[in-house]
């Protein structure tokens, strides 16, 4: 029998791993030493390896420059975010340095760093403490841009991003933390740039990212009722883009919807769709729909934020629609009852 | 100084602990969703400074502001409301405990990005540069706030434009769960990174209140009078967690040595004992005082949860203003 | 006859007007009143208006807060960036804050403010000043972002910009600058959120972006010659986004390609490409295309940036491919002679 | 000081301001088409400083590198062939003038946002500082680059760690067309802002060879022997327009007069003028001196202009690492 871990501990783990298997690796972030841990996704590590993790002034555009100019010399450091907001204070040097280190200067250096960032969602984060970014990462050329929605693949594709040459924006829905599933033992990669097949099905693709591959599960279960088949393809990798397996997903079933955890507009599934359109032309049997979030700021009162993330209803009911169900909308009825803005009923605030 | 003032100061303060003291006890109920920092043993430093602040004046504040938006005179049913989500709340539910706001007073925002409102703070007393508004903006920040470059840039900026500006930072040691000595040099004070930009610098104890509010007044009338911008760093202490409502002495961070020898120097209790021992307060008047409070507060938050929820369209409205002005 | 003025003195005249019609109206930003006056755009001012036209420290965040604190206040400023590239130090003043100042405090304030930036190409400007970021603007919510590509709606936009009572972002294209047109004396405004329909035809939509639309514009005289009839829309405004006015060409023209000065790779042609995929499914009588910038930073070198940016012949070659033109690569010979790295032979560099 | 060490600063010095004097000549020609920033006038600055480190310690340079690369060792032609673009320059032509590289000397990049390589060059000292290695880094900035919050950032956490950092800048009194006084505050020095977090401050005539070259060895000796980061603030002026080959004090934004006085502070010529008053060297001396690194330069146009251009290709190459540990 496999060996369940939740996401944070795969998290851990993978960083254990790499800080144990090469001495370049380090670790450095806000309250990264401290005795929460990143929500227990580096608990002990300090202990263990000393000076090589570290906690840091308030000062994230300085250091990302900090990270990138110690890669730039043969270190491999793992900068974390507690929320990718914040992160925006540094986008001068993830975009216009890291990403570009190794191509501006011919070839000639890299820049091997991963920038951990947590995405979020409920309690109240509000408008400034919960949005998903990928989309701005994934336009930079030069970076790389991943999204676990699995422990197993947190801990694989952690490890892979810290063993790779280039910059690789690592980012963890926050309720992803604490989900559990099998993790192997030891050291073993997933490999950046490959999309994967959750579950096969025949009617419809849904390409999902991060949290959302969750929600497309739950939306699956929910169509397998109502005799539609299917196929959920969770990207996990933005950038590179594995664009010929959606498309492959797509040419089979001849039906696409994308499920993004951040804002549809401008956002990673208008790629998705576009590329779709492009290569999968004559294979679409109707309009490619996304399921993403609303045009606004996030709301912080419950009260609205229940109505500003879809949900798993939201993806069954587009591809009832896009099967043609007539009454797609009554199909799946409301849930009621447990609030929306937290993951389940053990978490209660406040972050 | 003034008893009268005395007297108003000590109450100002006991009615801020009082507010949060309730909303930690309420905070476990779950209702109030939203994270909010709590300013329990810090009050004194956003009272006396407030007090130097006229209703005109402008505040801006950081994530966490209940003390500075209530000491700035921002209406309690409002914010109550805010924290629990409803149509009534000072933002109508849209921003939460970290976003406070109250126009009437001069409240004009906090936001739960460190550093974030500095630069915006440089800009409101620019603009009253510009217009030659006889008016101060002050703006409050925790000392890690210091460690973003932006405190730098709006430091620089209003040192170079001489903008009426003060800096009101409360260094309780702490950022999060980190202490000063991961964060800043050591033997280097935080206000001596702002005097290097050539701003005034004053510094004290900012759980003494008399002491909080003579310093603020210092520096609110040098910034009024057209000498410049001034940094004010007051000395405190975070008594509970910081986001939540528990105390958390017991994880590590720090000692609970360290937290009771500031409990010892409760902002209140030392002006209880002063205004007391001075014969300008009774323990009968303070029993008053806390009665009368504690039914203003009662009474806030039975409106605020009382309050109705914003209607689900709310969510998608307000993205773009739409006034006169607008396209 | 009507009057004919420079693109970059359309915007000073806009500025002009703006500022002397409202005393709340301030410009600022690096060089605004040194003797190149931004390119020509600011030339003057400071003589003409005072303490209200001035330099600043290069300290982009933090002057973007300064100019949303004075906006909450009621003035109205106008902040320029030399280059976007710079730009990307305020992102988390521009999207934390000021995108959302309005929405997260419930509407009771306002952050009207525009921020100019300047987006480029050509002489060598290498990786780091010469990107076309609009995706990112146009992803944030709160924002408004214009791209305006004729003399006419750089002055007409530009007031309507500093007359909104939102942050709007004022994309302009280095080489625009010398372009020549027609621009009516006196106040006028062109609305944000309106796109513009620069040639009308039968076969093909060429939704462009900024520059893009004067390369698009010789691609429609190319492609007349060999009797394809395309229509241009110029996008102008990408956030709000008229994608009606893009959608009716496209239902009926049936094929649509989308020309952005920006990434191809989630970029906003992503955006166009997937709502018409959405909206105009049945009607799209080939897959849509993007030309946009290759999956790469922007090469210094002249021998490399000449296949860096795409121009006319590419944009009439996906035209004349999706009409099935056999020969649509023959049809169009490379250009030759003049170099590729200058808007014209008047440009001697070097910025 | 070292009668030899004298005479090759004199050199390295001289032959700088020869390189970029051939470089403003042909710039018209249109060929090298990347803006560049000339450093003449200021060449002491980068030949003090680099004299001070050793071939292994580490440097980053800003948009205004020429000197910086050639005073660390960086090899001429290949500078020049990125200049003009082709397959041989120093970064293949991909970068231009403004990201100048060469490893071998330690050279560790230059690029073109004002005070990007700040941080970055706090974390190859922070690299250092963790493996244990004895070496230093430098970074060379522009006074405008204190402006931006990353340095004062980058300040912080090199003091808090001690890194073995140096941070040479030089005051030219303009940032493009900007003078000082409406960027930073008035009788505030720009070291004093850096004084602030704690750093060591340095100061001197950055037209003195010899005394940027004294106050460097200072200040990188202090770094390497663990006192902490150092910041050396030199001033000097640049002689020609900001960017490009042209001489504008005629459009306005400095006088001619303030021109002339430092052009008559020639770094060049005053280490020259004393070598010679001392006895060091000798008018055909400097003669010889000239020919030969005439000859140098012409040799290194030749060759660069020469040089193949990159393949179309190219450009799409390098976009990632794909080393070993590549995925
Ligand atoms: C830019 C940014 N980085 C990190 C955080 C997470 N954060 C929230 S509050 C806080 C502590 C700030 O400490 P300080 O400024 O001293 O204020 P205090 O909480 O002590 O009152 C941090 C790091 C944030 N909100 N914004
Ligand atoms: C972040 C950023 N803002 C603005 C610019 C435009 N710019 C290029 S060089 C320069 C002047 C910088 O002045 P200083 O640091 O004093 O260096 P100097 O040019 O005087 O050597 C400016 C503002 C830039 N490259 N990066
Ligand atoms: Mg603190
Ligand atoms: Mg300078």
């Amino acid at each position: 029998m496999s060996r369940h871990l939740t996401y944070a501990q795969a998290i851990l783990e993978a960083t254990d791993l790499c800080l144990g298997a090469d001495p370049n690796v380090y670790l450095m972030g806000l309250g990264v030493p401290d005795p929460k841990g990143i929500f227990g996704t580096t608990l002990g590590l300090r202990e263990k390896y000393g000076a090589r993790v570290l906690d840091m002034p308030t000062s994230e555009n300085g250091m990302t420059g900090v990270a990138l100019g110690s890669a730039v010399v043969g270190m491999r450091p793992i900068l974390t975010h507690q929320r990718v907001d914040f992160a925006l204070l540094s986008m001068e040097q993830l975009a216009n340095e890291a990403a570009k280190w190794h191509y501006m200067f011919g070839g000639i250096m890299k820049a091997p760093m991963v920038v951990r960032s947590i995405i979020g969602r409920g309690w109240g984060n509000g408008p400034q403490h919960s949005q998903s970014l990928q989309a701005w990462f994934a336009h930079v050329p030069g970076l790389k841009v991943v999204m676990p929605a699995t422990p197993h693949d947190a801990k694989g594709l952690l490890i892979a991003s810290v063993e790779d040459d280039n910059p690789v924006i690592f980012l963890e829905h926050r309720w992803l933390h604490y989900i559990s599933g099998p993790v192997p033992e030891g050291r073993y990669t997933e490999p950046l740039g490959v999309a994967r097949v959750l579950r096969e099905g025949r009617d419809v693709t849904i390409a999902a990212l991060s949290y959302m591959s969750l929600e497309a599960h739950k939306a699956a279960r929910m169509l397998a009722e109502r005799d539609i088949d299917a196929e959920i393809v969770d990207v996990r990798s933005l950038r590179p883009f594995d664009a010929g397996a959606v498309a492959r997903s797509v040419e089979k079933t001849g039906r696409l919807i994308v499920a993004d955890t951040g804002w549809e507009f401008g956002g990673f599934s208008a790629e998705i769709v576009a590329q779709m359109a492009e290569r999968c032309f004559g294979k679409l049997k109707a309009p490619p729909r996304r399921v993403a979030l609303p045009d606004c700021p996030t709301p912080t009162s419950a009260a609205l934020s229940k109505h500003y993330y879809p949900r798993a209803i939201h993806v069954a009911r587009a591809a009832a629609e896009m099967l043609g169900r007539q009454d797609a909308d009554s199909l799946f009825a409301e849930e009621t009852g447990a609030p929306l803005d937290v993951p389940d009923k053990s978490f209660t605030g406040p972050f | 100084m003034d008893s009268r003032l005395r007297r108003q100061l000590f109450h100002d303060t006991l009615r801020i602990r009082l507010i949060e003291e309730e909303i930690a006890a309420r905070y476990g109920e779950q209702e109030m969703r939203t994270p909010v920092h709590l300013s329990i043993g810090q009050e004194a430093c956003a009272v006396g400074a407030c007090a130097a602040l006229r209703t005109s004046d402008y505040a801006f504040g950081s994530h966490r502001s209940h003390g500075h938006y209530l000491a700035k005179g921002g209406d309690l049913t409002a914010m109550l409301a805010e924290l629990y989500g409803r149509a009534t709340g000072c933002c109508r539910g849209k921003g939460g405990s970290m976003h406070l706001v109250d126009l009437k007073v001069g409240f004009l925002g906090a936001t739960s990005i460190v550093a974030s409102t500095i630069p915006i703070a440089a800009g409101s007393a620019f603009a009253s540069k510009l217009r030659g508004e006889d008016r101060v903006t002050a703006v409050f920040l925790g000392e890690a706030a210091t460690e973003e470059g932006v405190f730098h840039e709006a430091a620089n900026f209003a040192t170079l434009h001489k903008l009426p500006l003060v800096f009101f930072c409360e260094n309780n040691l702490y950022s999060v769960y980190s202490g000063l000595e991961v964060r800043q040099p050591a033997h280097r004070p935080t206000w001596a990174s702002a005097k290097g930009h050539g701003l005034r610098v004053l510094y004290g104890d900012g759980n003494d209140l008399e002491e909080a509010y003579e310093l603020s007044l210092k520096s609110v009338d040098a910034a009024r009078a057209g000498e410049g911008p001034v940094f004010l760093e007051l000395a405190t202490y975070r008594w509970r967690e910081h986001c939540g409502h528990n105390y958390d002495n017991h994880i590590g961070y720090r000692t609970e040595a360290e937290y009771q020898a500031w409990r010892a120097r409760c902002p209140i209790e030392r002006a209880q004992q002063r205004l007391i021992a001075d014969g300008l307060l009774g323990a009968a008047e303070v029993d008053e005082m806390r009665a009368r409070i504690d039914a203003e507060v009662k009474a806030a938050f039975e409106a605020a949860r009382n309050a109705p929820w914003p209607e689900p369209e709310e969510m998608a409205t307000q993205v773009y203003a739409e006034g006169a002005n607008a396209t």
